[in-house]
Protein backbone atom coordinates (compact mmCIF):
# COMPACT_ATOMS: atom_id res chain seq x y z
CA UNK A 1 0.00 0.00 0.00
CA UNK A 2 1.44 3.09 -0.72
CA UNK A 3 2.67 5.75 2.23
CA UNK A 4 0.07 8.42 1.25
CA UNK A 5 -2.80 5.86 2.42
CA UNK A 6 -5.68 7.19 3.98
CA UNK A 7 -5.17 9.04 8.00
CA UNK A 8 -8.09 10.48 9.56
CA UNK A 9 -7.69 12.52 12.66
CA UNK A 10 -10.86 13.62 14.67
CA UNK A 11 -11.23 16.69 16.96
CA UNK A 12 -14.39 16.76 19.04
CA UNK A 13 -15.13 19.93 19.32
CA UNK A 14 -18.18 21.58 21.38
CA UNK A 15 -20.36 23.06 17.95
CA UNK A 16 -19.09 20.19 16.19
CA UNK A 17 -16.73 17.28 14.88
CA UNK A 18 -13.97 18.55 12.91
CA UNK A 19 -11.93 15.69 10.72
CA UNK A 20 -8.53 16.10 9.19
CA UNK A 21 -8.80 13.80 6.38
CA UNK A 22 -4.71 12.85 4.75
CA UNK A 23 -3.91 11.25 1.68
CA UNK A 24 -6.04 8.61 -0.74
CA UNK A 25 -9.91 8.52 -0.23
CA UNK A 26 -10.61 5.48 -2.81
CA UNK A 27 -12.19 2.58 -3.24
CA UNK A 28 -9.78 0.58 -0.61
CA UNK A 29 -9.89 3.26 1.87
CA UNK A 30 -13.41 5.11 1.55
CA UNK A 31 -14.50 2.36 3.78
CA UNK A 32 -12.40 3.72 6.89
CA UNK A 33 -13.88 7.07 6.41
CA UNK A 34 -17.25 6.02 6.13
CA UNK A 35 -17.00 3.97 9.44
CA UNK A 36 -14.99 6.83 11.21
CA UNK A 37 -17.76 9.30 10.60
CA UNK A 38 -20.57 7.17 10.76
CA UNK A 39 -19.38 6.20 14.45
CA UNK A 40 -19.92 10.27 15.03
CA UNK A 41 -23.39 10.38 13.73
CA UNK A 42 -24.24 7.24 16.31
CA UNK A 43 -23.43 9.79 19.17
CA UNK A 44 -26.10 11.94 18.10
CA UNK A 45 -23.77 14.52 16.41
CA UNK A 46 -24.48 15.49 12.91
CA UNK A 47 -22.65 18.59 12.17
CA UNK A 48 -19.46 17.74 10.57
CA UNK A 49 -15.95 19.45 9.43
CA UNK A 50 -13.96 17.92 6.98
CA UNK A 51 -10.19 19.69 6.10
CA UNK A 52 -9.95 18.11 2.71
CA UNK A 53 -6.48 20.11 2.35
CA UNK A 54 -4.30 17.00 2.58
CA UNK A 55 -6.35 14.79 0.17
CA UNK A 56 -3.97 13.62 -1.96
CA UNK A 57 -6.00 11.70 -4.45
CA UNK A 58 -10.52 11.01 -4.17
CA UNK A 59 -12.34 8.55 -6.28
CA UNK A 60 -15.97 8.43 -7.06
CA UNK A 61 -16.14 5.76 -3.98
CA UNK A 62 -14.82 8.79 -1.41
CA UNK A 63 -17.87 11.31 -2.86
CA UNK A 64 -20.16 8.23 -2.34
CA UNK A 65 -19.45 8.57 1.31
CA UNK A 66 -19.90 12.11 1.66
CA UNK A 67 -22.85 12.18 -0.63
CA UNK A 68 -24.23 9.65 2.22
CA UNK A 69 -22.83 11.43 5.20
CA UNK A 70 -23.96 14.72 4.40
CA UNK A 71 -27.36 13.26 3.49
CA UNK A 72 -27.56 11.86 7.12
CA UNK A 73 -25.96 14.72 8.63
CA UNK A 74 -28.62 17.04 7.14
CA UNK A 75 -32.29 14.63 7.63
CA UNK A 76 -34.55 16.65 10.09
CA UNK A 77 -32.52 19.72 9.94
CA UNK A 78 -30.53 18.36 12.80
CA UNK A 79 -27.19 19.21 11.14
CA UNK A 80 -24.69 19.38 8.17
CA UNK A 81 -21.32 18.34 6.15
CA UNK A 82 -19.66 21.22 5.60
CA UNK A 83 -16.00 20.88 3.73
CA UNK A 84 -13.11 22.99 4.57
CA UNK A 85 -9.89 23.65 2.43
CA UNK A 86 -10.18 21.48 -0.52
CA UNK A 87 -6.76 21.81 -2.40
CA UNK A 88 -7.03 22.37 -6.02
CA UNK A 89 -7.05 18.33 -7.21
CA UNK A 90 -9.84 17.75 -4.87
CA UNK A 91 -11.61 20.99 -5.93
CA UNK A 92 -11.66 19.68 -9.28
CA UNK A 93 -13.22 16.45 -8.59
CA UNK A 94 -15.48 17.57 -6.63
CA UNK A 95 -16.55 20.19 -9.77
CA UNK A 96 -16.22 16.78 -12.34
CA UNK A 97 -18.90 15.43 -10.24
CA UNK A 98 -21.22 18.17 -10.45
CA UNK A 99 -20.89 18.35 -5.99
CA UNK A 100 -18.86 21.62 -5.72
CA UNK A 101 -22.22 23.66 -5.37
CA UNK A 102 -24.40 21.01 -3.15
CA UNK A 103 -20.81 21.18 0.17
CA UNK A 104 -21.02 24.41 1.65
CA UNK A 105 -17.08 24.48 1.49
CA UNK A 106 -14.61 26.99 3.21
CA UNK A 107 -11.33 28.22 2.54
CA UNK A 108 -10.49 27.26 5.51
CA UNK A 109 -11.24 24.54 8.61
CA UNK A 110 -11.80 27.85 11.45
CA UNK A 111 -14.37 29.14 9.23
CA UNK A 112 -16.17 25.88 8.53
CA UNK A 113 -15.93 25.39 12.11
CA UNK A 114 -16.85 29.15 13.34
CA UNK A 115 -19.86 29.20 10.33
CA UNK A 116 -22.06 25.81 12.06
CA UNK B 1 -11.99 -7.12 -29.19
CA UNK B 2 -11.32 -4.67 -32.03
CA UNK B 3 -8.47 -3.01 -30.74
CA UNK B 4 -5.34 -5.41 -30.03
CA UNK B 5 -2.68 -3.88 -27.67
CA UNK B 6 0.93 -3.81 -29.85
CA UNK B 7 3.48 -6.45 -28.39
CA UNK B 8 5.49 -3.62 -27.05
CA UNK B 9 2.77 -2.53 -24.30
CA UNK B 10 3.62 -2.49 -21.17
CA UNK B 11 1.71 -5.40 -19.02
CA UNK B 12 0.43 -6.45 -15.70
CA UNK B 13 -1.10 -9.54 -15.11
CA UNK B 14 -2.59 -9.64 -11.24
CA UNK B 15 -5.59 -10.63 -9.17
CA UNK B 16 -8.50 -8.15 -9.06
CA UNK B 17 -9.16 -7.72 -5.26
CA UNK B 18 -8.71 -4.32 -3.27
CA UNK B 19 -5.06 -5.47 -2.60
CA UNK B 20 -4.02 -5.27 -5.87
CA UNK B 21 -4.86 -1.77 -6.22
CA UNK B 22 -1.73 -0.46 -4.82
CA UNK B 23 0.39 -2.48 -7.65
CA UNK B 24 -1.83 -1.58 -10.36
CA UNK B 25 -1.13 2.65 -9.24
CA UNK B 26 1.94 2.08 -9.17
CA UNK B 27 1.91 0.10 -12.42
CA UNK B 28 -0.39 2.33 -14.15
CA UNK B 29 1.83 5.31 -12.93
CA UNK B 30 4.45 4.01 -14.30
CA UNK B 31 3.58 3.68 -17.56
CA UNK B 32 2.45 7.23 -17.71
CA UNK B 33 5.98 8.39 -16.90
CA UNK B 34 7.76 5.63 -19.10
CA UNK B 35 5.14 6.90 -22.27
CA UNK B 36 5.70 11.14 -21.00
CA UNK B 37 2.24 12.23 -19.54
CA UNK B 38 2.92 14.71 -17.38
CA UNK B 39 1.91 14.79 -14.02
CA UNK B 40 -1.57 16.61 -14.43
CA UNK B 41 -2.55 13.86 -17.05
CA UNK B 42 -1.23 11.01 -15.16
CA UNK B 43 -3.70 12.53 -11.94
CA UNK B 44 -6.87 12.51 -14.20
CA UNK B 45 -5.69 8.75 -15.83
CA UNK B 46 -4.98 7.24 -12.58
CA UNK B 47 -8.68 8.32 -11.40
CA UNK B 48 -9.94 6.96 -14.66
CA UNK B 49 -8.48 3.64 -14.12
CA UNK B 50 -9.69 3.17 -10.17
CA UNK B 51 -12.62 3.71 -11.33
CA UNK B 52 -12.54 0.78 -14.23
CA UNK B 53 -10.72 -1.33 -11.70
CA UNK B 54 -13.24 -1.24 -8.86
CA UNK B 55 -15.67 -1.85 -10.86
CA UNK B 56 -14.56 -4.96 -12.06
CA UNK B 57 -13.15 -5.74 -8.45
CA UNK B 58 -16.68 -5.39 -7.01
CA UNK B 59 -19.07 -6.08 -9.83
CA UNK B 60 -17.38 -8.25 -12.40
CA UNK B 61 -15.60 -10.50 -9.98
CA UNK B 62 -18.08 -9.47 -7.31
CA UNK B 63 -15.63 -9.44 -4.44
CA UNK B 64 -14.46 -12.82 -5.40
CA UNK B 65 -10.95 -11.88 -7.09
CA UNK B 66 -10.15 -12.84 -10.84
CA UNK B 67 -7.68 -12.36 -13.64
CA UNK B 68 -6.98 -8.84 -14.76
CA UNK B 69 -4.37 -7.92 -17.35
CA UNK B 70 -3.86 -4.29 -17.64
CA UNK B 71 -1.83 -2.85 -20.76
CA UNK B 72 -1.01 0.37 -21.35
CA UNK B 73 0.44 2.04 -24.89
CA UNK B 74 0.81 4.75 -27.14
CA UNK B 75 0.35 5.45 -30.55
CA UNK B 76 1.77 9.35 -31.59
CA UNK B 77 0.70 11.52 -28.84
CA UNK B 78 -2.39 9.09 -27.50
CA UNK B 79 -2.26 7.42 -24.64
CA UNK B 80 -4.15 3.75 -24.51
CA UNK B 81 -5.06 1.62 -21.94
CA UNK B 82 -6.59 -1.95 -22.14
CA UNK B 83 -8.05 -4.32 -19.62
CA UNK B 84 -9.34 -7.51 -19.54
CA UNK B 85 -11.67 -9.81 -16.78
CA UNK B 86 -13.47 -13.17 -17.21
CA UNK B 87 -15.90 -11.44 -14.84
CA UNK B 88 -19.52 -11.26 -14.92
CA UNK B 89 -20.28 -8.77 -18.51
CA UNK B 90 -22.73 -6.28 -18.28
CA UNK B 91 -24.67 -3.81 -20.09
CA UNK B 92 -22.90 -0.12 -20.05
CA UNK B 93 -25.56 1.31 -22.31
CA UNK B 94 -28.40 0.76 -20.08
CA UNK B 95 -26.38 2.63 -17.02
CA UNK B 96 -28.17 5.25 -16.76
CA UNK B 97 -25.95 8.18 -16.41
CA UNK B 98 -26.05 10.28 -12.78
CA UNK B 99 -28.30 13.21 -12.01
CA UNK B 100 -26.07 15.72 -11.26
CA UNK B 101 -28.88 18.36 -11.05
CA UNK B 102 -31.14 17.28 -7.98
CA UNK B 103 -30.29 18.74 -5.11
CA UNK B 104 -28.25 16.55 -2.99
CA UNK B 105 -31.14 15.46 -0.34
CA UNK B 106 -32.35 13.73 -3.70
CA UNK B 107 -29.42 12.43 -5.32
CA UNK B 108 -27.98 9.10 -5.86
CA UNK B 109 -24.63 8.21 -4.16
CA UNK B 110 -23.30 5.78 -6.47
CA UNK B 111 -23.19 5.53 -10.37
CA UNK B 112 -20.06 8.21 -10.66
CA UNK B 113 -17.62 5.86 -11.95
CA UNK B 114 -18.42 5.05 -15.30
CA UNK B 115 -19.37 9.26 -15.44
CA UNK B 116 -15.91 9.88 -14.62
CA UNK B 117 -14.41 7.19 -17.21
CA UNK B 118 -16.30 8.76 -19.50
CA UNK B 119 -15.58 12.17 -18.74
CA UNK B 120 -11.72 11.91 -18.41
CA UNK B 121 -11.35 9.85 -21.42
CA UNK B 122 -11.53 10.47 -24.49
CA UNK B 123 -12.62 7.30 -25.59
CA UNK B 124 -14.23 4.05 -23.41
CA UNK B 125 -15.36 1.32 -25.46
CA UNK B 126 -16.70 -1.92 -23.50
CA UNK B 127 -16.51 -5.37 -25.54
CA UNK B 128 -17.39 -8.60 -23.73
CA UNK B 129 -16.83 -11.93 -26.05
CA UNK B 130 -15.68 -15.39 -25.36
CA UNK B 131 -12.70 -14.41 -24.04
CA UNK B 132 -13.82 -11.98 -21.93
CA UNK B 133 -14.43 -8.71 -21.02
CA UNK B 134 -12.26 -5.55 -22.75
CA UNK B 135 -12.56 -2.26 -21.58
CA UNK B 136 -10.25 0.15 -23.83
CA UNK B 137 -9.93 3.72 -22.99
CA UNK B 138 -7.99 6.35 -24.27
CA UNK B 139 -7.22 10.14 -23.87
CA UNK B 140 -5.68 11.77 -27.34
CA UNK B 141 -2.91 13.82 -27.37
CA UNK B 142 -1.69 13.11 -23.76
CA UNK B 143 1.62 14.28 -24.48
CA UNK B 144 2.54 17.51 -25.43
CA UNK C 1 8.41 52.35 15.39
CA UNK C 2 10.06 48.69 14.86
CA UNK C 3 8.42 46.64 12.36
CA UNK C 4 7.16 43.84 14.65
CA UNK C 5 4.24 46.52 15.33
CA UNK C 6 1.18 45.58 16.23
CA UNK C 7 -1.55 44.37 13.49
CA UNK C 8 -4.84 42.90 14.13
CA UNK C 9 -6.68 40.70 11.34
CA UNK C 10 -10.15 40.35 11.40
CA UNK C 11 -12.22 37.69 10.95
CA UNK C 12 -15.87 37.37 11.75
CA UNK C 13 -17.85 34.14 11.98
CA UNK C 14 -20.98 33.10 12.46
CA UNK C 15 -20.49 31.51 16.50
CA UNK C 16 -17.85 34.36 17.05
CA UNK C 17 -15.38 36.81 16.05
CA UNK C 18 -11.95 35.79 15.28
CA UNK C 19 -8.89 37.91 15.77
CA UNK C 20 -5.05 37.35 14.47
CA UNK C 21 -3.18 39.50 16.70
CA UNK C 22 0.25 39.95 15.27
CA UNK C 23 3.55 41.96 17.03
CA UNK C 24 3.63 44.11 19.80
CA UNK C 25 0.86 44.73 22.31
CA UNK C 26 2.78 47.32 24.75
CA UNK C 27 1.47 50.43 25.96
CA UNK C 28 1.88 52.27 22.38
CA UNK C 29 -0.35 49.60 20.74
CA UNK C 30 -2.87 48.30 22.81
CA UNK C 31 -5.11 51.20 22.61
CA UNK C 32 -5.38 50.13 18.80
CA UNK C 33 -6.05 46.80 20.17
CA UNK C 34 -8.83 47.62 22.36
CA UNK C 35 -10.58 49.88 19.77
CA UNK C 36 -10.64 46.68 17.60
CA UNK C 37 -12.07 44.80 19.81
CA UNK C 38 -15.20 47.32 21.14
CA UNK C 39 -15.60 48.05 17.83
CA UNK C 40 -17.19 44.10 17.59
CA UNK C 41 -18.46 44.47 21.06
CA UNK C 42 -21.18 47.78 20.14
CA UNK C 43 -22.03 45.27 17.42
CA UNK C 44 -23.64 42.85 19.83
CA UNK C 45 -21.15 40.56 19.37
CA UNK C 46 -19.53 39.01 23.22
CA UNK C 47 -17.76 35.81 21.69
CA UNK C 48 -14.64 36.59 20.89
CA UNK C 49 -11.10 34.73 20.10
CA UNK C 50 -7.69 35.53 20.13
CA UNK C 51 -5.30 34.00 18.15
CA UNK C 52 -1.68 35.00 20.26
CA UNK C 53 0.53 32.76 18.14
CA UNK C 54 2.02 35.57 16.96
CA UNK C 55 2.61 38.33 19.55
CA UNK C 56 6.08 38.92 20.66
CA UNK C 57 5.56 41.15 23.29
CA UNK C 58 3.17 42.11 25.79
CA UNK C 59 2.71 44.40 28.45
CA UNK C 60 0.73 44.71 31.59
CA UNK C 61 -0.80 47.55 29.01
CA UNK C 62 -2.40 44.41 26.40
CA UNK C 63 -3.28 42.75 29.96
CA UNK C 64 -5.30 45.82 30.95
CA UNK C 65 -7.05 45.67 26.92
CA UNK C 66 -7.68 41.59 27.74
CA UNK C 67 -8.95 41.88 31.09
CA UNK C 68 -10.92 44.68 30.45
CA UNK C 69 -12.44 43.30 27.19
CA UNK C 70 -13.00 40.30 28.64
CA UNK C 71 -15.26 41.33 32.08
CA UNK C 72 -17.45 42.96 28.61
CA UNK C 73 -17.84 40.29 27.18
CA UNK C 74 -18.98 37.60 29.98
CA UNK C 75 -21.43 40.34 31.74
CA UNK C 76 -25.11 38.79 31.84
CA UNK C 77 -23.63 35.55 30.78
CA UNK C 78 -23.65 36.85 27.09
CA UNK C 79 -20.07 35.65 25.76
CA UNK C 80 -16.63 35.07 26.64
CA UNK C 81 -13.28 35.81 25.47
CA UNK C 82 -11.24 32.68 24.67
CA UNK C 83 -7.36 32.91 23.66
CA UNK C 84 -5.62 30.92 21.08
CA UNK C 85 -2.31 29.49 20.18
CA UNK C 86 -0.30 31.23 23.29
CA UNK C 87 3.23 30.70 22.26
CA UNK C 88 5.64 30.44 24.79
CA UNK C 89 6.72 33.98 25.73
CA UNK C 90 2.94 35.11 25.95
CA UNK C 91 1.80 32.16 28.29
CA UNK C 92 5.00 33.08 30.66
CA UNK C 93 3.48 36.76 31.05
CA UNK C 94 -0.26 35.59 31.43
CA UNK C 95 1.42 33.10 34.47
CA UNK C 96 3.27 36.47 35.84
CA UNK C 97 0.04 38.04 36.01
CA UNK C 98 -1.86 34.96 37.46
CA UNK C 99 -3.91 35.19 34.46
CA UNK C 100 -3.37 31.83 32.66
CA UNK C 101 -6.11 30.04 34.79
CA UNK C 102 -8.67 33.31 34.25
CA UNK C 103 -8.73 33.17 30.51
CA UNK C 104 -10.02 30.15 28.74
CA UNK C 105 -7.19 29.14 26.75
CA UNK C 106 -6.53 26.32 23.50
CA UNK C 107 -4.02 25.44 22.03
CA UNK C 108 -5.35 26.07 18.53
CA UNK C 109 -7.59 28.77 17.19
CA UNK C 110 -10.04 26.41 15.80
CA UNK C 111 -10.50 24.95 19.00
CA UNK C 112 -11.22 28.12 20.45
CA UNK C 113 -14.02 28.49 17.94
CA UNK C 114 -15.55 25.47 17.94
CA UNK C 115 -15.72 25.45 21.63
CA UNK C 116 -18.18 28.17 21.74
CA UNK D 1 20.71 59.03 45.21
CA UNK D 2 22.42 56.57 46.42
CA UNK D 3 23.41 54.66 43.29
CA UNK D 4 25.44 56.64 40.91
CA UNK D 5 26.02 55.29 37.53
CA UNK D 6 29.59 54.91 36.31
CA UNK D 7 30.47 57.27 33.47
CA UNK D 8 30.92 54.21 31.28
CA UNK D 9 27.19 53.73 31.56
CA UNK D 10 25.51 53.18 28.29
CA UNK D 11 23.89 56.81 28.24
CA UNK D 12 20.00 57.92 26.52
CA UNK D 13 18.81 61.14 26.90
CA UNK D 14 15.02 61.63 25.07
CA UNK D 15 11.98 63.05 25.74
CA UNK D 16 9.54 60.79 27.42
CA UNK D 17 6.71 60.75 24.74
CA UNK D 18 4.87 57.29 23.53
CA UNK D 19 6.52 58.36 20.27
CA UNK D 20 10.01 57.95 22.09
CA UNK D 21 9.13 54.25 23.30
CA UNK D 22 10.60 52.11 20.16
CA UNK D 23 14.02 53.75 20.40
CA UNK D 24 14.33 53.58 23.95
CA UNK D 25 12.94 49.93 23.41
CA UNK D 26 16.15 49.84 20.98
CA UNK D 27 19.02 51.49 23.07
CA UNK D 28 18.03 49.32 25.95
CA UNK D 29 17.87 46.11 23.61
CA UNK D 30 21.62 47.01 22.03
CA UNK D 31 22.80 47.67 26.01
CA UNK D 32 21.77 44.29 26.78
CA UNK D 33 23.08 42.62 23.90
CA UNK D 34 26.46 44.71 24.36
CA UNK D 35 26.74 43.93 27.97
CA UNK D 36 26.22 40.17 27.36
CA UNK D 37 22.89 39.33 27.79
CA UNK D 38 21.18 36.83 26.06
CA UNK D 39 17.97 36.66 24.39
CA UNK D 40 15.75 35.71 26.96
CA UNK D 41 17.19 38.21 29.92
CA UNK D 42 16.65 40.65 27.45
CA UNK D 43 12.83 40.14 26.63
CA UNK D 44 12.57 40.17 30.96
CA UNK D 45 14.40 43.38 31.14
CA UNK D 46 12.57 44.93 27.93
CA UNK D 47 9.55 44.05 29.70
CA UNK D 48 10.42 45.44 33.06
CA UNK D 49 11.97 48.79 31.17
CA UNK D 50 8.64 49.07 29.23
CA UNK D 51 6.23 49.01 32.59
CA UNK D 52 8.82 51.56 33.97
CA UNK D 53 8.91 54.00 30.86
CA UNK D 54 5.14 53.70 30.25
CA UNK D 55 4.23 54.97 34.23
CA UNK D 56 6.58 57.79 33.59
CA UNK D 57 4.42 58.78 30.21
CA UNK D 58 1.63 58.53 31.41
CA UNK D 59 2.12 58.81 35.56
CA UNK D 60 5.19 61.35 36.28
CA UNK D 61 4.46 63.47 32.84
CA UNK D 62 0.72 63.11 32.65
CA UNK D 63 1.16 62.53 28.90
CA UNK D 64 2.58 65.91 28.83
CA UNK D 65 6.09 64.68 27.73
CA UNK D 66 9.64 65.70 29.65
CA UNK D 67 12.89 64.70 29.87
CA UNK D 68 14.14 61.06 30.58
CA UNK D 69 17.18 59.41 31.38
CA UNK D 70 18.31 56.23 30.51
CA UNK D 71 21.50 54.65 32.50
CA UNK D 72 22.50 51.07 31.79
CA UNK D 73 25.90 49.36 33.13
CA UNK D 74 27.03 46.24 34.15
CA UNK D 75 29.23 45.65 37.39
CA UNK D 76 30.01 41.89 38.05
CA UNK D 77 27.52 39.45 36.26
CA UNK D 78 25.07 42.11 37.78
CA UNK D 79 22.87 43.90 35.51
CA UNK D 80 22.45 47.68 36.50
CA UNK D 81 19.46 50.21 34.75
CA UNK D 82 18.57 53.89 36.00
CA UNK D 83 15.72 56.05 35.23
CA UNK D 84 15.95 59.46 35.89
CA UNK D 85 12.92 61.47 35.36
CA UNK D 86 11.56 65.38 36.49
CA UNK D 87 7.65 65.07 36.67
CA UNK D 88 5.67 64.41 39.90
CA UNK D 89 7.20 62.02 42.13
CA UNK D 90 4.41 59.25 44.22
CA UNK D 91 4.58 57.20 47.12
CA UNK D 92 5.55 53.67 45.97
CA UNK D 93 4.63 52.26 49.12
CA UNK D 94 1.62 53.22 49.50
CA UNK D 95 0.29 51.25 46.22
CA UNK D 96 -1.31 48.22 46.95
CA UNK D 97 -0.34 45.18 45.08
CA UNK D 98 -2.63 43.86 42.66
CA UNK D 99 -5.20 41.07 43.40
CA UNK D 100 -3.87 37.93 41.60
CA UNK D 101 -6.40 35.38 43.11
CA UNK D 102 -9.88 36.69 42.84
CA UNK D 103 -11.58 36.00 39.42
CA UNK D 104 -11.90 38.31 36.58
CA UNK D 105 -14.76 39.45 36.90
CA UNK D 106 -13.70 41.39 40.41
CA UNK D 107 -10.42 41.59 39.15
CA UNK D 108 -9.36 45.24 38.79
CA UNK D 109 -7.48 45.79 34.88
CA UNK D 110 -4.61 47.71 36.27
CA UNK D 111 -1.83 47.79 38.55
CA UNK D 112 -0.04 45.35 37.03
CA UNK D 113 3.33 47.58 35.56
CA UNK D 114 4.89 47.86 39.55
CA UNK D 115 4.19 44.14 39.95
CA UNK D 116 5.98 42.99 36.96
CA UNK D 117 9.24 45.42 37.40
CA UNK D 118 9.33 43.88 41.00
CA UNK D 119 8.58 39.93 39.68
CA UNK D 120 11.25 40.43 37.06
CA UNK D 121 14.01 42.18 38.67
CA UNK D 122 15.94 41.66 41.48
CA UNK D 123 16.06 44.98 43.00
CA UNK D 124 13.60 47.82 41.98
CA UNK D 125 14.19 51.18 44.32
CA UNK D 126 12.68 54.30 43.64
CA UNK D 127 13.63 57.87 44.99
CA UNK D 128 12.76 61.35 45.11
CA UNK D 129 14.92 64.02 45.82
CA UNK D 130 15.68 67.97 44.35
CA UNK D 131 16.75 66.27 41.17
CA UNK D 132 13.89 64.76 40.20
CA UNK D 133 12.87 60.91 40.57
CA UNK D 134 14.89 58.61 40.30
CA UNK D 135 14.44 54.35 39.35
CA UNK D 136 17.25 51.94 39.90
CA UNK D 137 16.28 48.15 38.38
CA UNK D 138 18.72 45.46 38.95
CA UNK D 139 19.02 42.17 37.52
CA UNK D 140 21.53 39.51 39.47
CA UNK D 141 23.50 37.24 37.86
CA UNK D 142 22.02 38.77 34.37
CA UNK D 143 25.28 37.30 32.71
CA UNK D 144 26.17 33.80 32.57
N1 LIG E 1 -17.02 -3.85 -14.83
C1 LIG E 1 -18.34 -3.98 -14.52
N2 LIG E 1 -18.89 -5.19 -14.47
C2 LIG E 1 -20.17 -5.32 -14.16
N3 LIG E 1 -20.99 -4.30 -13.89
C3 LIG E 1 -20.51 -3.05 -13.92
C4 LIG E 1 -19.16 -2.82 -14.24
N4 LIG E 1 -18.94 -1.50 -14.20
C5 LIG E 1 -20.12 -0.92 -13.89
N5 LIG E 1 -21.08 -1.85 -13.72
C6 LIG E 1 -22.50 -1.55 -13.40
O1 LIG E 1 -22.74 -0.18 -13.67
C7 LIG E 1 -23.22 0.52 -12.52
C8 LIG E 1 -22.69 1.93 -12.46
O2 LIG E 1 -21.31 1.88 -12.24
P1 LIG E 1 -20.55 3.14 -11.69
O3 LIG E 1 -20.92 4.32 -12.53
O4 LIG E 1 -19.12 2.83 -11.59
O5 LIG E 1 -21.16 3.42 -10.24
P2 LIG E 1 -21.11 2.52 -8.93
O6 LIG E 1 -20.03 1.52 -9.11
O7 LIG E 1 -20.82 3.54 -7.89
O8 LIG E 1 -22.48 1.93 -8.82
C9 LIG E 1 -22.79 -0.35 -11.36
O9 LIG E 1 -23.63 -0.22 -10.25
C10 LIG E 1 -22.85 -1.77 -11.97
O10 LIG E 1 -24.16 -2.26 -11.89
N1 LIG F 1 6.49 56.77 37.65
C1 LIG F 1 5.36 57.01 38.31
N2 LIG F 1 5.01 58.28 38.62
C2 LIG F 1 3.87 58.51 39.25
N3 LIG F 1 2.98 57.56 39.64
C3 LIG F 1 3.26 56.30 39.36
C4 LIG F 1 4.45 55.95 38.67
N4 LIG F 1 4.44 54.61 38.53
C5 LIG F 1 3.32 54.15 39.10
N5 LIG F 1 2.59 55.15 39.60
C6 LIG F 1 1.32 54.99 40.33
O1 LIG F 1 1.19 53.63 40.75
C7 LIG F 1 0.01 53.04 40.22
C8 LIG F 1 0.24 51.58 39.85
O2 LIG F 1 1.12 51.52 38.74
P1 LIG F 1 1.19 50.22 37.86
O3 LIG F 1 1.38 49.04 38.75
O4 LIG F 1 2.21 50.42 36.82
O5 LIG F 1 -0.25 50.06 37.22
P2 LIG F 1 -1.01 51.01 36.19
O6 LIG F 1 -0.01 51.90 35.57
O7 LIG F 1 -1.62 50.02 35.25
O8 LIG F 1 -2.04 51.74 37.03
C9 LIG F 1 -0.36 53.90 39.04
O9 LIG F 1 -1.74 53.88 38.79
C10 LIG F 1 0.10 55.28 39.49
O10 LIG F 1 -0.87 55.88 40.30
Amino acid sequence: MSNDSLTIEHQPLKRCDLFRIRGRVDGETAPRLEQALRRVLENGRYKLVLNLAEVTFLSSAGLRVLITIAKECRRFNRGNLYLAAPNQRVQQVLELAGLDELFKTFPTEVEAVGNF
Amino acid sequence: MSVDAPASAHHLHITATPAALSTIRTFTEGCCHALGLDDEQTFWILLAVEEAITNIIEHAYAGRGGELDIRCWRADDDFYILLHDHGRPFAPETVAPPDLESPLETRSVGGLGLYFMRKLMDEVRFSFDAEGNHLLMVKRHAVG
